[in-house]
Formats: structure tokens, C-alpha cells, sequence
């Protein structure tokens, strides 16, 4: 099901939620809205289920104009953010109440219920309450529900933020490949930008009710459409700067970082991602000020002129601190960025 | 579709017409009595509309005891007695629903237990108590027997159970003491339900009519409603000053009510709490 | 209707209020003091359940005595609400020991505390002005255990309630007989269709009409209706009811509503109610109550008992006591409420007289008054009572025989006054 | 946290010392009193202890018709007047136009007076004049004696104290829903559910204790009623004490009576009764 | 301060939550308690903070046993999964709420407040009501208030599970470096391994109640003690396998990945972080499956014998589906583990 959002606002009393949003969610794809806290993720996932009634803007489901189309009647599976599972109910019954609501018999109700909840694994969980959950426990269940009726749209209010690491991995994967199988489009809500990046299709980045951008993950991670969207993605964080170019070359903190590059000259923003450098013997040559190991990744700090800067390794790379290190820039991994209005100049 | 909604409606509000009917009759029948005449009242098939308006029931009503100083009365009772009875219930209820402390189930077993007995079983050795304390024809004795409610007590605990564990452990762990921990989360959390248990025994209170006559021998301490013996005898009642006086008698009520509904209807279990 | 409301004891002051000028009777001298004790200028305390007209009238009265007596008694009047109120409380003080110096009583209550109340005898004996003018039944009333242990106070009698315009059109009378009663429910219900026979009081009916056939109904705590006479008695009216020529109180509670409504031409009921009869477009009729074999008329109301221990008090209020009794007081009493006076003497006197020439229902009262019964106290009682009415109105709307039911209420009763 | 807080007991004593005073004390002399031989109220003096007063009771008809009565007013009382007002209070709490005006109408009961209501009603269920019968004839069924037949006194009875009750379950049902996440009806309608499985199976579970609660209330007063019966039949129990209920038959043990022991058993053994069926309940 | 948990035992009706936990959380260090959910962590905090008694064992504060002692008297902070907002108390009054029982004077109280909110970027949300507040937020306004009143230890559950990635790393960071200026002694339970490595000094790692691990975030990732934390660290996961010891060759579907090690025959569990593959001439060749790009990291698939493998290399790296690759495994990167226990054997 190709799904349009066209103009879609939502204003509460004092705040625009979501404004002027116009999206087109592809058939079958993975969609990952992401953005930060309180950027209307939420709202527009509510306004696709039909919960939240849109101030303006319509959606279209194929060709149909849902906008006014009840709930019930849309035909879609969504987890909640604070799972919403009914308290009174077991597992088990929380899993087949969709179902049942939609006829399904009541074996066969179980039997796709249990097949579901092996997928997430609380299998052993059947016949506790949602109060004798853990929280993790509780969020798989949520998915288990909304994702057992095999619904048209699936909509994800960030399922997994309640799963451990590990799981949310798996658990992301999971449904993804659901997703795959079944064949459904689906959106995906999340403020974690590795979620959004290994699972989806596409990313819409959302800032301020407002889409930034709208693209594969790859194209949203290497060219970012402004500032907000390169900081917002990355992890470590891209390193921000400024510089100037001057007859063709990108001058930072006195340090020349790519020439020939056609550009008028102005003052720039500069983004770098930590892991752009690399160890270049022709590089510039910086002291390491402090070294932090997490897991495979290295991160070395150093500065930049008076900018604090970011690289990482693997971290089986031997640096220590104080050692001097020569960097050097991977090529169009440089981030230009208009000093005012922050869109994007373009790599370099 | 669209007619099913329609045959749903009519069926909403008639049932809610009707049912509203019926609550507001009793109320409507207490006023168009209070204005009717002695023998329009007994009139059968009764009229619904007073032939002539009688106001002056009002007047004989007033006059027949003497109301200002039972109106004063009452409001001071019904005053000290819910404040106290406020703090007792919400006392009690935070220990039962809160703090450990040995032998709380049982306790509030045997409290619960004192809700199975019939309040008529407890007049007269109750007044033999408030003889022997003293206190007989004096306001205490208005006070006292009722500001401890179990009935009250078991409401607001269910209310105060309701409160997430972590609000407590969050107070905890900010250095606050269980009696902070009532006054500055629990009480202002679950001020509806506080309210809605103050404007009940607000109206017990200012109806209650046997004890209050029981305990009292002078006008100085009687309270409104024993204003309303005065219209009802064995032989018969003069309905119609019955009505005015119970008007009167209500009004207070009704206005309080009016006055106070949002608070008691809206979110009257402390619905912030989740959130 | 609880069981101390036998007789309907309140009635609001009468329409027609005329100025009651204690008229210096002959008796109106005051009694040659004896070689009285002294009392000491004292308050005393009186519970009362009177409201509406008879509470303002019992003020008056007090007051003036309060203005009058000259020995600075003072009584407080206390209004203790109805009389199922007045009798808890008194229940209460008894066990408490907190008694008033005085209250109105029924002797079906203080037989369960005789012990607190203090026998008037040497009172009456020593300091009362001619006790024999006190009408006889109220005085064997006082009597009933032994001692005189009250004085009469609000006393009520039954009365015929009858719809005078009806029975003129049909040129009825005022019944002296059962069947005078039944041929005016016969012409009655075949012109109107309507009963023109009710009772009040399910009890007193039964109990009147067996003493009306001539039998005892309870003496000494046995039964004695249990024979052809009672069963006579009952089926007396429940061939009348089933004829639809009677019919009970019911839903509408006071046989007044529906005879003042139309709905009903004719009914027996106590004089306090009197006030409450609001007559809808039609003249009402009072007569006294129709005779069986013999005259049997139920009286009803509350006497004054003493409860104060203190002697100077004792005096205090047994002055009050006589005040309350007196000709002069029993008459005013009785022309603003409508109760009867307690006195014969007070019956003559020239303001009650008139007052009994403008109120058929004083008229119809005074006649009967030697016929006056009280149905009297012992244990069980009020639950002989209660049982009796709803036994008898169990058996009309069963629709059963006298002679069935009549054995069978005969037992329970027996049962009760056996425990 | 501490195992045990014996402040606890200061939180409780308040309250304990008047319920204790005034309650329990009274409570137990009752027991007591259940159990004397000729007590004399007056000296407060026995001659023993014993089951007469339980044997007199075992065999008295009027006790036993009390007792089937009661249990027939709660039968029908307490699950009619919770279906009702449950269904009322979901209306409130639904959009429905003059919501506030409803709202206030049906709570209004609870500050009316009794004897204001009980006169009412005895005339909506007057034979001849009564807004019941009325509605009847419209349907063409004849006249029902309601208050003079011994039957039908009962059913009335019961109309007028659901009738009565409603408005305290009202309040207790609104709140309740008013504190359901809306959340829940949100998955609900994302699960397709019909609107009356939404119902059934979420408004109805998540208010069960509430449900629960007005049931034990409901048990509690109605074994307990006597001010209706009182109101409705001005001061007796209905035609021939046909409507007498339990409460009813120990007042007038009681207090006209005077038969202190016997009314103290028949409170014993109605205490006894409501502590088996619902104290088991009340979840503490 | 010094915190020492001794034998600490917690038991709910069937549950053992915790069991037998000895752990010294040393001065002024950040510790964070890592593992899955329902592994008995905020039971463990709980257990810190005085809310749970626990079942057996000991705490010390200090020389101090504290195990009896009431949480208003332990004078800690703590954060809770759930944000445990006061909800009728604006955040200004949350957060001064502590200060105040603890008799700060109202000024004192609400300036250290606002330098709170500040930090955790909430400062202009001082007069709403927690209901007014999105979930991340919500979560901030927990955090300044649990900090401000400054503890002596300091409990964070899962502090950081609502917030968006960004502000999620900034807010560690935040938290770390108040910690270090503080220097209180904290503890910072999370289900994110990623989390954990990057902000603790020492992790502790627990599965069902059970204390695995408790070392330096190096150590636990380089030198696992087990299986279950070699799985439990590291993103992408590490890949297990089964291999065998013969002759001192390590030998794994076929294909010797190390020669010469000092090990008796026999089988062994395999494990091999996706970065310690690296492209190596010598190698052995496998075919590239399908190959991921996840902003700063490429994963490669492929099947060593049966086994799917996952490499990564940043993704500039030129890798494309189809290729045939030369990899080597990085030294002392081969983790070895027993068939059996699933304990560490070293690495080779
Ligand atoms: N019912 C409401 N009334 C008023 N404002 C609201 C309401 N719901 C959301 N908002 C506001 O709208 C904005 C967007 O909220 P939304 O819940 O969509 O954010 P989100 O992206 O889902 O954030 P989070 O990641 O914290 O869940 C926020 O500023 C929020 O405060
Ligand atoms: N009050 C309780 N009663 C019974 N079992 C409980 C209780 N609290 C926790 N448990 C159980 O104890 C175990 C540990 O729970 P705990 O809350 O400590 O897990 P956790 O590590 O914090 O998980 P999560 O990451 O999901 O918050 C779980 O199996 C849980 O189900
Ligand atoms: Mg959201
Ligand atoms: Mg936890």
C-alpha cells in the first residue's frame, strides 16, 4: 500500500505539531521517522492511525482518501510508545484480542498468538499479566500484538526503546525480515538514529513538526540536506566547525583541509564526521589529548586549532595520548554547510 | 450509517431525558409542593403546576423555629466536623494504604467489619456514651461520633493505593519524611477524591437528623434540620411547610453542589498520577 | 404506623381560632393552700413531642404559667421531635439516667421503666383539686399499674368522618349501628361506586368492633377475642370489604387524603386528625362512631409522667402538673388543639361550650366520651399491636374468613403475651 | 525500607479511637446482648447468657419473612442498579451534547431529601393517580395496585431504591472511567475491536474494581435498608409488613419492642450475614 | 564513598532477582550494572537505595553497614526508569523538592535548580507540569532532580531510555562529567552495552540475578568472561561458531585460523567480533554475501563454511555483493570459549 501524507498539520492549543508535512510512504517500505524529542513523531504516526484527526492535510491510502476514515477502519497494526497493553488481560488474550476482533477462530487465534510471541520471544510468558512484565517484556508483547494480524500499515512508535541492546537488535531485525515477509509498508518511529539507519527503507528526518529530509539511509548519512541532519545523524557525532574558502581552498583553524574545490569564496560550516580521518603521513599533524575505548571503536581527541575534534578507529589501533598523530581527510567526506540558513554546500 | 447513529442517538437521549426526568421530579415535586396550599397538596390526581402560588409557606416555615441560629449552627458543625473528618480519613488512609506496620490487616479487617452493622443498633448505646463523656447537649457531641468513617477511610485508601509505588520511593530517596510525603504528594494528588469525600460528609452531616435531635436539648445547639419536626406529627404533615422547610434545608446543598461539581466530577481519582 | 400512634395526637390550631378568654369559671378559685412545703424558684425540664399548633398553644400555656405561678418555677419546654423520637430518647436517658423532670408518655412505654417514674398518689391525695373530675377512663388509665404514675394530658377520641353532601343527595344519616354502616356502603357503592368505610387504624378497628360485638378483646394478659364475637366482629368488615363497600388506608397512609379527595364517603378515624381532613368541594360530616351490641369508642394520646427525683423539684412539677389539668387550661388547651379536655368540668365550662357549639367534632366527641375505652399497656404490647394490624390487613387482602384468621391471630397473640 | 513503620499507628489512632469508642464498643455489646437472658436495659443486669434470643429467632415467621425479603431486595437491588448506572455513567462520559447538564442532573440525588423523595414516589406508584400506572394504560395493561399488594409493595420497593442508589454509582463509575487511560481505547480501535467488546472487554475489566466496589457497597446498604422502606410506605413496611426487611424487624425489636436481646441477635446474625457474602471482597 | 554489596540476595514469590551479589563499587567511580531485561538490575538499585529490603547479604556504605538503614537517611540520588515525577508539582518544584526537605533556603533551592535545568536543557520548561512534558523531558527534569541536591550516591535506572539518541549521548556525557566534578560514586543501570562502555569506569555485568563480569569496559569487552557477555557486548554482535583444537591449529569450518596455539585438542566455541576481521591478502577468500551500510560502518555477509559472518569496516571502504574477499582475523582477536560452561578460554 503506497500511503500519501499531503500538507498534513496538526497544531495542539500553543504548538504546531506537525506542520505542512507532505511525504509519500512506497509501497512495502520500511519508512523510519526519525527525530528528536517532542518533533511531532508521535503525532503523525497517531494522525496515520486516524487517533489524531489532522488540523489540515490529507492522507491517502493507494488512492483513498482515509483522512476521515475511522481507526477501526483503517486497517492497521500500531505498537504504542508506552506499550498500552490491556492490564487485565494475559499475554496470550492481549495477543489474540485483535484477532478475535476480527473473527479470527479461537484456535487459530492461539496458534498464530504463539507463533508470534516465540518471534519475540515471551513464549514462556503466556499467561502472565502485563503487570508481571518487566518492561522490555512488556514491549514485545505490544509488537507481538499489533504485529499478529498481519495489518496493511504497520505503524512503530518506538518499539524498541524499552528492549536491551541486545534485543533491540534482534528485535529490529525481526522486524525487518516480518516486514520483508509480509510484505507491508510500515513506519517506524524512533529518535535512535542507528535504528532508523540499519532498518529503513527510508528515513524521514523530522525537526520541529518540520521534514528536513527524506531519503535512503545512506543519502541521509552522506548528504545530509542541512546542519541538523548531519549532527542528528552519526554516532559518534559529526564534529562541527567553520572555515573559509579562499580561491578554491578549505582553510580551517589555519589548517588547509582540501584544495581545489570550486567554490566561491565565503565562510563555511564544516562538518566532519570522526570517522572521516584517517591517518595520512602527509596529513596535518595533531597531539592526541585523550583516547576512550568503547567496544570496537576508538575515539581519539584532538584539536583543531581551537576546535575540539573527534576521530574514531578501530579499536585495535594503537594511539596513546600526547602522541602526535598525522590525519588525514577521506575524500568527499568534508560537509559544507551555508553559514546562515545551514543547508547543505555540498562534500567535498 | 448514518441512521444508525441517528436511531443511537435518539436512544441516548432518551434514556438520559428520561432517567433525568425521573431524578429531577422528587426535586421539582419538593418546590411545586412548597408553593402549593394544605389542601392542593393532598389533592388527587395531584397538580403539577400550584394553582396559586403560596410564598408565604416559606414564612410560616422560617417562622416556626428559629432557623437563623440552626442555619448557624449547622454550617459549624458540618464545618468542624468535615475538616476532622477529613483528617482522620486521610490520616487513616495513608497509614492503611502506605506504612507497614503490624497487624494493619487485621485492623482494617475488623474497621471494615464495623461497616456490616446497622447504624440503628449503635443510637442508644451511643448515647449513653456521650452522656457519660459529658458531652450530652453540647456541639462535641454533634461532632465527635462521626468524624471517624470507615466508609471514608476504605474510599480514600483505594484512591491512595492507586498512586505508583516509584512516586513514594522518589520521595524517599529526596529525604522525605512519610508525613511530608502525605501533605506535599499524596494529598494535593488525590484532592478530588479528598473533596468528593469532604462534600459527602458535608451532606450527611448537614441532613442528619436523628442523632443531632438525640444529643441536643436546647435550641442554642439544635441544627437545621430538626427545623423539620415541626411540620410532621403523627396525625399527619403539613406537607406543604415540610417542603419549603426541606427547600431550605436543601438549598444550601444544591448550591455547594453547583458550585463545586467540576471539582467532584472531573478526574476525580487523581487521573494527574500516570502521567 | 408505629404502635404509640394509636390515637392521632396532634391536630394544628383549629380553623375558626376564637380568642380564648380564660373565662372565670366557678372553679376558678384557687385551692386553699395546705400546709404546702415550700418551693424553692427552680427550672424544670419538659420533653414533649408536640409541633405546628399544639406546641404553640402548649407555649402559651407555659408561659403564662411560668409568668404566674408566683414560686419562680420555670419550665423549659424541649421538643424531642415525634414520638418515636421522644421514646428513644427516654430509652436512652433511662439507661443513661438522665431523665427530664417531666415528659409526655404513653404507658406502653413506661411500663418498660416504671421503676424511674414517680408515682403521683400522695400528690393526687394530698394537693389536687377533686381527681374524680378527671373523665373517668383517663383516670383508670393512670391507674392501669397500680399506682397513679401519670396524668392525662393530649387525649383524642374516635370520630365518624362522613361526606354530609353525599349523604344528604342520598338521604343518608349519620350511621348508629353495623347496619346502618352497611346499608350506607350498599346505597353508597351502588350509586358511586365507591367504599364509604375506612379505618385509620387497622388495630383499633379490630379491637372496637369486638368490644362493639360485645366480647372482651385482651384482659390480663389473655386473650379473650378468640370466639363467635370476635370472628363476627372481623368478618363484619371484611364482608363490607369485600362488597367493596370498605376499604383500607393503603398507599394513601391517612384515610383523610382519599376522603377529602371523594374517593371514599365515609371513615372512622381519631379527632387529632381533624385538621388534615381537607374537604375537596363537598361538607363534612362528624358524628360519633356507630354502636354494636355495646358502645365502644378507642381514646388515645399521651399522659404527663414525673421523673424528677430531687423533692423540690417533685413540687415544681407537680404545680405545673395541676396547671396543666386544671378546668381553665385543659379547656384552652383543648379549643386550640383540638384534643379533649381531661376535665368534666372543663367540658361545662362556658368557653368550651361555645367553642363545642361551632365544632360538630367536639360534639360527636363529648357525646361518646363515657364509651371511651383505652386498649391498655402490658409486655408485648406494641408488638401485639403491630402484629394485629398487619395480620388484619394481611387477612383483607387475602381475602380470608374471620374464621380462619381470627384463631390464628388469637395464637400469635398468644404466643407474644406468653414470652 | 523499614520492615515495620510503628508510626503507622499514629497515622491510625485518630481514627481508630472514635470508631473504637463509637462503633466497636457499641458492636460488641451488641454481641453481647445477643446472648443475655432477660436483660434488664434498665439496670443493666442479666440473669445469664444463652441462644434463647437465637431460637426465638430461628422460629419467628416475621424474622424469616425479613430475612427472605432482604435477600430478594439485594438480588435484584445491587446488580440492576450497577448494570444501570454503569451504562448511565458511559453515557455521561461519552460526547454527548449538555454533558454538564446531565452530569449535574444525576448526581443531584444525593442532596435531596428523603422524605421529599419518598413522597414522590409513593405517588408515581399510586394505583389510581400514579405516573406508572399512567405509562401502563398507554400500553393498554390494567392498573397494579403497586403499594397495597403485598408482591408487587416488594417490586416497587426495589424500582425506587435502584432507582435511589444510582447516583452514588454514577459518581463512583464516572471516576473510574474518567481515570482510564485513553490510550487503551486507542489501541482498542487500532485492534478493530466492535464497540461493544470495547465495552466488555476493556471498559468493563479496567473498571472492575470499581465495579467490585460498588457491588460490595451495594451489598452492604441493601442488607442494611430501612430509610426506603421507611420513605416509600410512610413509616411502616408495606401493606400487611408484607416489605419488611431485616434492618426493619431489629428497629422495631428494638425500639418499640423493646426487646433488646432478640433485636441484638437478628443484628448479630445480619452482621454475621453481610461480614460471609461481602467482607471476603473487600480487598485490603 | 566506598560501596560494598555483600551476598546480596533478593527474593520475590518464585524469583530469585538478584543472587548472591558481592560487588565493590569503589569511590568516586561510575559503575555501571549492564544486562538484559529482567536480569535483576533496578532490583539491585532498589536494594542500594533502601526501597527493597533485601532477602540476604549486606550493604556497606563505607565501613557503614547501611542494609537496615531507611532511604531518607542514605542520602543518595536516584533516577528512576519510569521518571516518577511529582505530577501536581511544576518542574521548578520537582527539582527544588529535594533541596527543600533537605532545609535549603527557597533562594538557594531555586537557583541551584535553574543550573540544573540548564544543564539538562530544560530550562524553559521550569513552570509546566510533568503531563506537559514530552517523555524525554520528562526523563531530564528526573535527572536535574535526583543531581541537584548533589548525593553521595548517586542511582541512575536507565536514566537515558527516553531520550533521542543526540541528546542521549550529550546527557552521558553530561552525567560524567558532573560526576567526575562531583565525584560521587554512581551507579548507571542500562540494558545499552554501548552505554555502558562508553561512560563507566566499571561495568557490571549480571544475567538472571547472577553476577557474570565486573571489570573495566575494556576488559569486559576484550576479555569476556563468558560466552554471555561476549554476546551481550558489542555492536554489531559478535559472531559465534564452534571450532577445533587439533595440534595446536585452531580449525574452524575448514578453514585454520590460527596456527601454533598452546591449547590441548579439543572443541571449542568460537567468537569473532566483526571488526577483527580486516582485509589481509594472505588471508582466506570468502564470497560477500550482501553487504549494509549503517551511517559510519559498512557490515559485509558472508559464509565461512555453513556459518554467516559479519565483517565491518567504516564505510568508505569499497566493498560490493558478489566480491570475493580476503580476510584475515586480527591477533588476540579469536575469542575461545568452553563447549560446555561457555567460560572464557582466552583469546588467540
Ligand atoms: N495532546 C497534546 N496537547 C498539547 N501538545 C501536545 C500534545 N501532544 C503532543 N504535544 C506537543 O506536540 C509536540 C510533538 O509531540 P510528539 O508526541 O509528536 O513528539 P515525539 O516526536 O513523539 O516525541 P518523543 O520522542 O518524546 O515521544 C511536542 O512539543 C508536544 O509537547
Ligand atoms: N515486585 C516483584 N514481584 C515479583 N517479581 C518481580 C518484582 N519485581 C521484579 N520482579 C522480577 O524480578 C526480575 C528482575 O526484575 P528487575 O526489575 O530488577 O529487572 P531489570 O533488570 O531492571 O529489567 P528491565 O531492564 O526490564 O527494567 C524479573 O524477572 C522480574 O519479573
Ligand atoms: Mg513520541
Ligand atoms: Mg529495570
Amino acid at each position: 500500500m503506497n500511503v500519501y501524507l499531503q500538507q498534513l498539520t496538526k497544531k495542539f492549543a500553543n504548538v504546531t505539531a506537525v506542520n505542512k508535512l507532505t511525504l509519500h510512504l512506497e509501497d512495502k517500505k520500511l519508512i523510519g521517522l526519525l527525530g528528536p524529542s517532542g518533533c511531532g513523531k508521535s503525532t503523525t504516526l497517531f494522525m496515520l492511525a486516524g487517533l489524531l484527526e489532522p488540523t489540515e492535510g490529507k492522507i491517502l491510502f493507494d488512492e483513498k482518501d482515509v483522512t476521515k476514515v475511522e481507526t477501526e477502519k483503517r486497517g492497521i497494526g500500531l505498537v504504542f510508545q508506552n506499550y498500552a497493553l490491556y492490564p487485565h488481560m494475559t499475554v496470550m488474550e492481549n495477543i489474540t484480542f485483535p484477532l478475535i476482533n476480527l473473527k479470527v477462530k479461537k484456535e487459530e487465534a492461539k496458534k498464530r498468538a504463539m507463533e508470534m510471541a516465540e518471534l519475540v520471544q515471551i513464549g514462556d510468558l503466556l499467561k502472565r499479566r502485563p503487570k508481571e512484565l518487566s518492561g522490555g517484556q512488556q514491549q514485545r508483547v505490544a509488537i507481538a500484538r499489533a504485529l499478529v494480524k498481519q495489518p496493511g500499515l504497520l505503524l512503530l512508535d518506538e518499539p524498541l526503546s524499552n528492549l536491551d541492546a541486545r534485543l533491540r537488535i534482534e528485535t529490529r531485525e525481526e522486524i525487518r525480515r516480518i516486514q520483508k515477509e509480509v510484505g507491508i509498508t510500515t513506519v517506524f518511529v524512533t529518535h535512535d538514529q542507528e535504528e532508523a539507519l540499519s532498518i529503513s527503507d527510508k528515513i524521514a528526518v523530522l525537526d520541529k513538526g518540520v521534514l528536513l529530509q527524506y531519503d535512503t539511509p545512506q543519502e541521509v548519512y552522506k548528504n545530509p540536506a542541512n546542519e541538523f541532519v548531519a549532527k542528528f545523524l552519526g554516532t559518534p557525532a559529526i564534529v562541527m566547525t567553520e572555515g573559509i574558502v579562499t580561491e578554491g581552498r578549505l582553510v580551517c583553524q589555519g589548517v588547509t583541509l582540501r584544495e581545489n574545490i570550486g567554490m566561491e569564496n565565503k565562510r563555511v560550516r564544516i562538518g566532519i564526521r570522526p570517522e572521516a580521518f584517517y591517518r595520512k603521513d602527509t596529513g596535518f599533524e595533531v597531539p592526541v589529548q585523550s583516547v576512550e575505548m568503547t567496544g570496537k571503536d576508538l575515539s581519539v581527541y584532538f584539536h583543531l586549532g581551537q576546535e575540539r575534534m573527534r576521530a574514531i578507529f578501530f579499536s585495535d589501533e594503537r594511539i596513546t595520548q600526547g602522541e602526535n598523530l598525522k590525519l588525514g581527510i577521506k575524500t568527499d567526506q568534508i560537509l559544507l554547510f551555508d553559514m546562515d540558513s545551514g543547508s547543505s554546500l555540498g562534500r567535498v | 450509517m448514518k441512521g444508525k447513529k441517528l436511531i443511537a442517538e435518539i436512544f441516548i437521549y432518551t434514556a438520559l431525558g428520561l432517567g433525568a426526568f425521573l431524578t429531577l421530579l422528587p426535586f421539582y415535586w419538593m418546590i411545586s409542593s412548597s408553593l402549593k396550599d394544605a389542601s392542593e397538596i393532598v389533592k388527587m390526581p395531584p397538580t403539577f403546576f400550584p394553582e396559586v402560588l403560596h410564598f408565604d409557606n416559606y414564612g410560616k416555615a422560617l417562622k416556626a423555629a428559629p432557623f437563623a441560629r440552626y442555619f448557624f449552627n449547622s454550617v459549624m458543625v458540618t464545618v468542624i466536623s468535615t475538616v476532622c473528618t477529613l483528617v482522620t480519613t486521610v490520616l487513616a488512609a495513608f497509614a492503611f494504604s502506605r506504612l507497614r506496620f503490624p497487624g494493619r490487616n487485621l485492623i482494617f479487617s475488623i474497621l471494615l467489619a464495623t461497616l456490616m452493622i446497622p447504624g440503628e443498633m449503635l443510637i442508644i448505646t451511643n448515647y449513653v456514651t456521650i452522656t457519660k463523656l459529658g458531652l450530652m447537649d453540647t456541639r462535641a457531641a454533634l461532632i465527635v461520633p462521626w468524624i471517624a468513617n470507615v466508609f471514608y477511610i476504605y474510599l480514600l485508601k483505594q484512591f491512595f493505593m492507586q498512586m505508583p509505588d516509584a512516586l513514594y520511593y522518589a520521595a524517599k530517596v529526596d529525604a522525605c519524611s512519610d508525613w511530608r510525603y502525605l501533605l506535599k504528594i499524596v494529598v494535593p494528588n488525590n484532592r478530588h477524591a479528598i473533596s468528593t469525600i469532604g462534600i459527602l460528609n458535608i451532606i450527611s452531616c448537614w441532613n442528619a437528623f436523628l442523632w443531632p435531635l438525640i444529643v441536643t436539648n436546647s435550641e442554642e445547639k439544635r441544627v437545621l434540620s430538626i427545623g423539620l419536626i415541626q411540620f410532621q406529627t403523627e396525625a399527619g404533615t403539613n406537607y406543604e411547610l415540610l417542603m419549603a422547610a426541606s427547600s431550605i434545608l436543601v438549598l444550601p446543598m444544591i448550591i455547594m453542589y453547583l458550585v463545586l461539581r467540576k471539582q467532584i466530577v472531573n478526574g476525580v481519582i487523581g487521573s494527574g498520577i500516570k502521567g | 404506623k408505629k404502635v404509640e400512634n394509636t390515637g392521632a395526637e396532634e391536630a394544628a390550631t383549629p380553623t375558626a381560632t376564637e380568642a380564648v378568654t380564660p373565662a372565670a369559671t366557678e372553679e376558678a378559685t384557687p385551692e386553699p393552700t395546705k400546709e404546702a412545703e415550700t418551693i424553692q424558684p427552680v427550672t424544670i425540664e419538659y420533653w414533649h413531642a408536640m409541633s405546628g399548633g399544639p406546641q404553640d398553644e402548649l407555649t402559651k400555656l407555659t408561659d403564662k404559667f411560668n409568668a404566674e405561678n408566683g414560686k419562680g418555677i420555670t419550665v423549659k419546654l424541649v421538643n424531642q421531635g415525634s414520638y418515636d423520637d421522644l421514646s428513644k430518647k427516654l430509652m436512652g436517658s433511662v439507661a443513661a439516667k438522665t431523665l427530664p423532670d417531666m415528659a409526655q408518655v404513653y404507658d406502653s412505654w413506661i411500663i418498660n421503666y416504671l421503676d424511674a417514674v414517680v408515682p403521683l398518689d400522695d400528690f393526687v391525695n394530698s394537693d389536687f383539686d377533686n381527681y374524680d373530675d378527671i373523665v373517668e377512663s383517663y383516670r383508670n388509665e393512670s391507674k392501669e399499674f397500680g399506682k397513679i404514675y401519670t396524668m392525662p394530658f393530649n387525649k383524642s377520641i374516635q370520630l365518624y368522618f362522613y361526606n354530609k353532601t353525599e349523604f344528604d343527595k342520598l338521604g343518608l344519616g349519620a350511621p348508629k349501628t353495623w347496619e346502618d354502616l352497611k346499608n350506607i356502603g350498599k346505597t353508597i357503592y351502588d350509586a358511586d361506586k365507591k367504599p364509604a368505610l375506612g379505618y385509620d387504624d387497622l388495630a383499633a378497628m379490630f379491637w372496637q368492633l369486638v368490644l362493639q360485638n360485645g366480647s372482651e378483646f385482651i384482659e390480663n394478659g389473655e386473650v379473650k377475642f378468640n370466639n363467635a364475637q370476635g370472628i363476627e366482629a372481623l368478618n363484619f368488615f371484611l364482608d363490607m370489604y369485600k362488597k367493596g363497600y370498605a376499604r383500607v388506608a393503603g398507599e394513601d397512609k391517612y384515610m383523610s387524603g382519599p376522603f377529602g379527595n371523594g374517593d371514599c364517603m365515609a371513615y372512622i378515624g381519631s379527632s387529632a386528625g381533624l385538621s388534615y381532613i381537607k374537604t375537596n368541594g363537598f361538607e363534612l360530616g362528624v358524628a360519633p362512631l356507630p354502636a354494636g351490641k355495646a358502645g365502644a369508642v378507642p381514646s388515645a394520646g399521651t399522659n404527663l409522667a414525673m421523673f424528677a427525683q430531687d423533692r423540690n423539684k417533685q413540687l415544681a412539677v407537680w404545680e405545673y402538673m395541676k396547671y396543666l389539668t386544671s378546668a381553665d387550661a385543659t379547656a384552652e388547651w383543648s379549643i386550640a388543639t383540638g384534643y379533649l379536655p381531661v376535665r368534666l368540668s372543663a367540658f361545662q365550662s362556658s368557653a368550651y361550650q361555645t367553642y363545642m357549639k361551632g365544632s360538630e367534632a367536639a360534639q360527636a366527641s363529648y357525646a361518646q366520651i363515657d364509651n371511651q375505652y383505652f386498649e391498655g399497656a402490658y409486655k408485648g404490647a406494641n408488638e401485639v399491636r403491630s402484629l394485629l394490624s398487619s395480620e388484619v390487613e394481611a387477612a383483607i387482602l387475602n381475602g380470608e374468613t374471620g374464621e380462619k384468621a381470627v384463631p390464628d391471630i388469637a395464637a400469635k397473640v398468644e404466643a407474644i403475651l406468653k414470652k | 525500607m523499614k520492615k515495620n513503620n510503628y508510626s503507622g499507628y499514629l497515622y491510625i489512632l485518630p481514627a481508630c479511637l472514635v470508631i473504637a469508642v463509637f462503633i466497636l464498643y457499641p458492636l460488641i455489646k451488641t454481641i453481647f446482648m445477643s446472648f443475655y437472658m432477660n436483660y434488664d436495659f434498665l439496670n443493666n443486669t442479666v440473669t445469664g447468657f444463652g441462644m434463647d434470643n437465637y431460637q426465638y429467632l430461628m422460629q419467628d415467621r416475621v424474622f424469616w419473612r425479613a430475612f427472605r425479603n432482604t435477600l430478594l431486595y439485594v438480588v435484584f437491588v445491587v446488580p440492576c442498579s450497577i448494570m444501570i448506572s454503569l451504562g448511565i455513567a458511559v453515557l455521561l462520559n461519552s460526547k454527548i451534547k449538555f454533558r454538564g447538564f446531565f452530569q449535574t442532573v444525576f448526581f443531584l440525588p444525593y442532596v435531596t431529601s428523603i422524605v421529599a423523595v419518598g413522597i414522590v414516589w409513593s405517588w408515581i406508584f399510586h394505583s389510581k393517580y400514579g405516573l406508572v400506572n399512567g405509562l401502563l394504560h398507554l400500553f393498554g395493561i390494567q392498573s397494579v395496585e403497586w403499594l397495597n399488594r403485598p408482591v408487587t409493595a416488594m417490586a416497587a420497593l426495589i424500582i425506587f431504591s435502584i432507582w435511589k442508589s444510582l447516583a452514588f454509582n454514577i459518581i463512583i463509575f464516572l471516576a473510574g472511567l474518567q481515570n482510564i487511560q485513553p490510550i487503551y481505547y486507542q489501541a482498542a480501535k487500532v485492534d478493530a475491536t466492535p464497540k461493544g467488546r470495547v465495552f466488555l472487554k476493556i471498559t468493563v475489566p479496567m473498571l472492575s474494581p470499581m465495579i467490585l466496589y460498588a457491588m460490595v457497597m451495594g451489598l452492604i446498604s441493601g442488607f442494611k435498608v430501612y430509610d426506603e422502606v421507611y420513605a416509600l410506605f410512610g413509616g411502616k413496611a408495606g401493606p400487611a409488613d408484607s416489605a419488611i426487611t431485616l434492618v426493619y424487624y431489629i428497629y422495631n425489636k428494638f425500639y418499640s419492642n423493646w426487646d433488646f436481646g432478640v433485636a441484638s441477635a437478628a443484628a448479630v446474625f445480619l452482621f454475621l450475614l453481610i461480614l460471609v457474602l461481602t467482607g471476603f471482597q473487600l480487598r485490603i
